[in-house]
């Protein structure tokens, strides 16, 4: 679960992170209460998920009131849907540092990563000036220990108090890290300022969904998510991604329903929306094929090949949901795996023409979508 | 020769007295396997297919000789069994736990390298060395994908394993030894790792590994073969070709972001070392039939 | 540092281990109030650190109100100088467990140490019955594992509830061990009560001395210390012994002390006290004397060999204790060491006979002390 | 042969820029050791004694070959030292402070077994090979106490080293090589550890062990004796003899409890391995000269 930047900056504040003043307004009316606490200049920054802020004009710097309120409603009533806007503190920036830490999968340690040049992409910078990225591994038993916190801040550059503000930013950051079980917790750009503070500019706090059990700070709600079968589909914990294309996929295990996607780029089709209901969530057709439905799609191509995840089980989900929800579109289905006569059997029973072949079912797909016969 | 479990090894259950446990072990057993004993945790004195049940794996391996241990444990609680059957000393364990927390898949790997131990999983089918043993839940059952031969399938997926392997079979071959990874972003062992098991194995002729977007592991694999550490015929099948950058498709970190882990940078990787890379399941078998000179 | 058991059950209930329900008091006008919250029987527990407190009487199980007035009176009233007694209620007990954690040294590990014998001393046991004791090794870095609580718990004997108490119980044992840098943290006896509660009876809790800067929860008062000379060079931070014999060992080097404890031994000497001036001490010789000076010693023997701790510094500091204090018995001094010449010429001059031979100086003091020349 | 330094061993210095660093450093130079750096973060661009200081370990062996760390750094800061050693690749430390939390001496030692490092200390004076090379702050320049020779010796203190070396040096041997392993009750490397090096040194031809009440080192000891892992004539002298039980007399953790830890448990130990131990100081002369057949 990605958080909103001022999400992570409380946690960063939590954990005693220096960020600037702030405050998070939801109308234009709440603007004056939040520019006497910030003072002027200030800065508008719209609350949304995605990247690229700064270049898509949601971030805003203004020098005084009417600027602020100008730009402020201007933000409101963009494009992007912006419900919510930061305003921060202008801080005097002397100089702008990029560090996150995340995991190595293959080291199997934590890793730190940092930059002296802040404020660009990190993947971005990977690409054209690699050597400028530092990396420092932690154990993930031992945590961080201060010399690590000081070789990082010493590569970048720092020295004196500076050098120990940072190597405290960093210590605390990995202690926010670890505690929020993050996939990713960012500082970007990290402030040096004019009185040698080091400050968070920006934060991103990505927090692994496996750990919702222990994890529940933040609830899931609609404003995380770009569409309506987005947010209902990760209620239910299955895997779906948006597109407008043509037809539906339905279909079982994360590998397989990649690989039917391919399949239908390379057979000419697009694809209206990704959905995996393998796993724990084979028992759920009727909320899957529910979500396909909202979808202003063609075809719904359901394939699996499963084990645990019965096809007979699934069959029988489809019928039912079939008779439940009363699809106004045709369905292809290609069940594979444990139990797949039985499944089969019941498919044919419902009237329905079962396929065994993936490449197959996908031709038929993209054919109906496409405009031929059912 | 298997790699990681032929129909000898001495195989734990943890958590066997579960209704996942107890089904697959049924199953395992049916498939061959030589499941010795079983663990839960307040349960000892029972028996599940006649095989005893020990409160912890200390107690079993006191009573037991074990080589290998399976996991059918909640992903909340996989760190802790894993820890624990590294403890006693077990040096293959297999995790089907989808769920595990990213941080505890660190550790978890972190103590299995530290121990020179193989952790398989976690969000893994297992290991199958079909006609001799499984650990896990593969559909042994299904004849036209679990055939015996001569072809490893490394895998980080379930269906799509099927798929692919429905298509080896299909193609005349059979298989050695299915080492599913696991789909996490984090898995225990990673796919290079596998690679030196099957290269020393006199019954595997060559290798599919079946791969995804994100991550470096398919590199890993060219990387071995580069340094000549392998030297058999690779094939790959790789899922999200068309996948567009940014979405997370697939499994939990199949991602491309900043431009790497695209399958167009894997199949560069793996064709400069003469690897072949399969644009549809179908063409797996093409690709081994060419390589094996059949 | 060791705690009073009140003080490790304090601690013991910070962290969620189940206590009996209990005060503190420090006169018998307190117990009525202490009663009324733990009813009757109840435990009258003498707040001293020595062990076998049961044994020496210094705990007392009544029944009533009556029987707890006149024990409590004489408990306060007792040869020991009881000045705080804690009052707990009488928990109905199924069975006694031994429970600790230390660290063993060889391994490099945390140790958790348990018996199915509670109650008893484990260093008896460690003699009559090592096969009953039960250890866990903890890695420091990883931490404690559920199944490794597990493991406790079932080589115990314990099943069902009981036995995830008990893991509960650890868990939260060794969490306080870790967070209070402590040498040892026991429970003895852990009682499994007959409602299958698992509750703390004892608590024994000692905290590593070089952990005071980050462990300041206790203030080191006089109540922990036998008598007012041990007292005040803890304070110091000296190292100091009380014995009840003739030569006040005045000394540097905690190794070189002890043998000159040996030594006068072997000699047929006594000593009055250990005290060691040695390490970041050694300018400390004034203070040091006037400790010396408190027993009723009939000499005083300065044995140093020293690297840091200069010979002359030692010395000009004996000299100004002497000049300082005026003490009424003899000091024989053995100064060696860095810049040992010019040590003995200040002895010489203050009018000192300075040896240079540990052994003569042990003979010189224990024939001051038996009523030779000095 | 020496062990553990000699005049060519590469040592940097952890905290050179500190009093006590400074101090020491211009020592160890005069007694010989080879210096060739120092660290204090934060004071990279300075020198002492005509040696660069670096902000880090990491910065040091990037510019210098090093082979051990001497650690002048408080007692509190001790742990984050030595792993920044250990992380740079060094793997013989040396750390004099006094008063290093127990439970980071847990850690540090932990940390030294995995790396296969020696840590020797805290709380020690640290080693030396007279007329060679010293690391941490011996008076070397007591000609009485630190002259060259062949016996090797190990030790828990400071001030009585000096009382037995002196009646070593007084019997007519010298010294080979000292290692202080330090009067705390968990120190990085132990006595039985040390010996190994003794055995293979062609320099050494015996070894003195002044130990103490309390623990197992000694006892240690003898059962690598026992093993015949250690064949040389063995010494001992051991501090508290005459120690009351249940009282912390000498280093920290030097107490006998539950009949454990006596010094009379530790002669018997050594003698029944053919092992002297001597009741005074003087005595340790005497049964080298019987020993060694002089």
């Amino acid at each position: 679960m990605k958080l909103f930047e001022y999400q992570a900056k409380e946690t960063f504040r939590k954990n005693g992170i220096p960020t600037p003043q702030s405050m998070l307004i939801t109308s234009v009316d709440e603007l004056g209460a939040a520019s006497d606490m910030t003072g002027f200049p200030l800065v508008l920054k719209s609350q949304l998920l995605m990247g690229g802020r700064g270049k898509a004009g949601l971030i805003r710097f203004v020098k005084d009131r009417a600027q602020a309120e100008e730009e402020c409603a201007q933000l409101f009533a963009s494009y992007y849907n912006v419900k919510k806007i930061l305003v921060e503190q202008a801080v005097h920036i002397k100089s702008e540092i990029y560090l996150s830490i995340t995991v190595d999968p293959v080291a199997a340690k934590h890793m730190i990563i940092a930059c002296a040049d802040g404020g660009v992409e990190i993947e971005t910078l990977a690409e054209t000036a690699p050597e400028k990225i530092i990396r420092e591994y932690i154990d993930p038993d031992s945590g961080i220990s201060p010399y690590q916190m000081r070789n990082v801040a010493f590569q970048l550059g720092l020295n004196g108090d500076v050098m120990k503000k940072f190597s405290s930013v960093l210590g605390k950051l990995y202690t926010a890290f670890k505690a929020n079980d993050a996939e990713l917790i960012e500082i970007n750009p990290l402030f040096i300022t004019g009185d040698e503070d080091v400050v968070a500019g920006d934060g991103k706090l990505s927090i692994d969904d496996n750990s919702d059990f222990r994890q529940n700070t933040y609830e899931k709600t609609r404003e995380y998510y770009d569409s309506d079968a987005e947010y209902e589909s990760a209620l239910e914990g299955i895997p779906y991604l948006q597109f407008d294309g043509d037809i539906s996929l339905m279909c079982a295990g994360a590998g397989l329903t990649t690989t039917v996607y391919d399949l239908i780029n390379y057979e000419g089709g697009t694809v209206a929306n990704y959905l995996e209901f393998g796993g724990p969530n084979y028992k759920k057709a009727v909320r899957a094929m529910e979500l396909c439905l909202k979808n202003e799609s063609k075809v719904i191509l359901v394939v699996t090949f499963g084990t645990i995840a019965r096809a007979d089980v699934m069959a029988e989900g489809i019928v039912e949901a079939i008779n439940r929800l009363k699809p106004d579109r045709p369905i292809v289905t290609c069940i594979r795996g444990t139990n797949e006569e039985e499944a089969n059997r019941i498919l044919k029973d419902a009237g329905l023409v079962p396929l065994y072949d993936t490449e197959e079912a996908v031709r038929k797909a993209v054919s109906i979508a496409a405009g031929g016969d059912a | 020769m298997s790699i990681f479990i032929d129909e000898n090894t001495k195989v734990l259950v943890q958590g066997i007295t579960g209704k996942e446990g107890r089904f697959w072990t049924d199953h395992m057993i049916g498939c061959g396997t030589n499941v010795v004993a079983g663990v839960t945790p307040g349960k000892e004195g029972q028996k599940v297919e006649g095989r005893e049940v020990y409160h912890s794996v200390r107690r079993a391996v006191e009573q037991e000789d074990v080589e290998a241990s399976m996991l059918f444990v909640p992903p909340r609680f996989t760190k802790d069994a894993v820890f624990e059957a590294l403890d006693s000393g077990i040096k293959k364990i297999v995790t089907v736990a989808d769920g595990i927390p990213l941080h505890d898949a660190i550790q978890i790997r972190k103590a299995a390298l530290l121990e020179g131990a193989l952790v398989i999983g976690g969000n893994t089918s297992g290991v199958i060395s079909p006609g001799k043993a499984m650990m896990g839940f593969f559909p042994y059952w299904i004849e036209r994908v679990y055939k015996p031969g001569r072809i490893g399938i490394m895998t980080r997926s379930g269906s799509l394993t099927n798929e692919v392997t429905a298509m080896v079979v299909k193609a005349g071959f059979g298989v050695t030894s299915l080492i599913g990874i696991g789909g996490d972003p984090v898995p225990g062992t990673r796919f290079a790792e596998m690679l030196p098991f099957y290269e020393a194995d006199d019954e595997t002729d060559a290798v599919v590994l079946i791969g995804e977007l994100g991550g470096s592991m398919e590199e890993e694999c060219a990387q071995m073969k580069r340094d000549g550490l392998f030297t058999k015929p690779l094939v790959a099948f790789l899922g999200g070709r068309t996948a567009p950058e940014g979405k997370r498709m697939g499994h939990a970190g199949a991602i491309v972001s900043g431009g790497k882990g695209s399958v167009k940078d894997k199949i560069e990787a793996i064709e400069s070392v003469g690897g072949k890379v399969a644009e549809r399941p179908r063409f797996v078998g093409d690709y081994l039939k060419e390589l094996l000179g059949q």
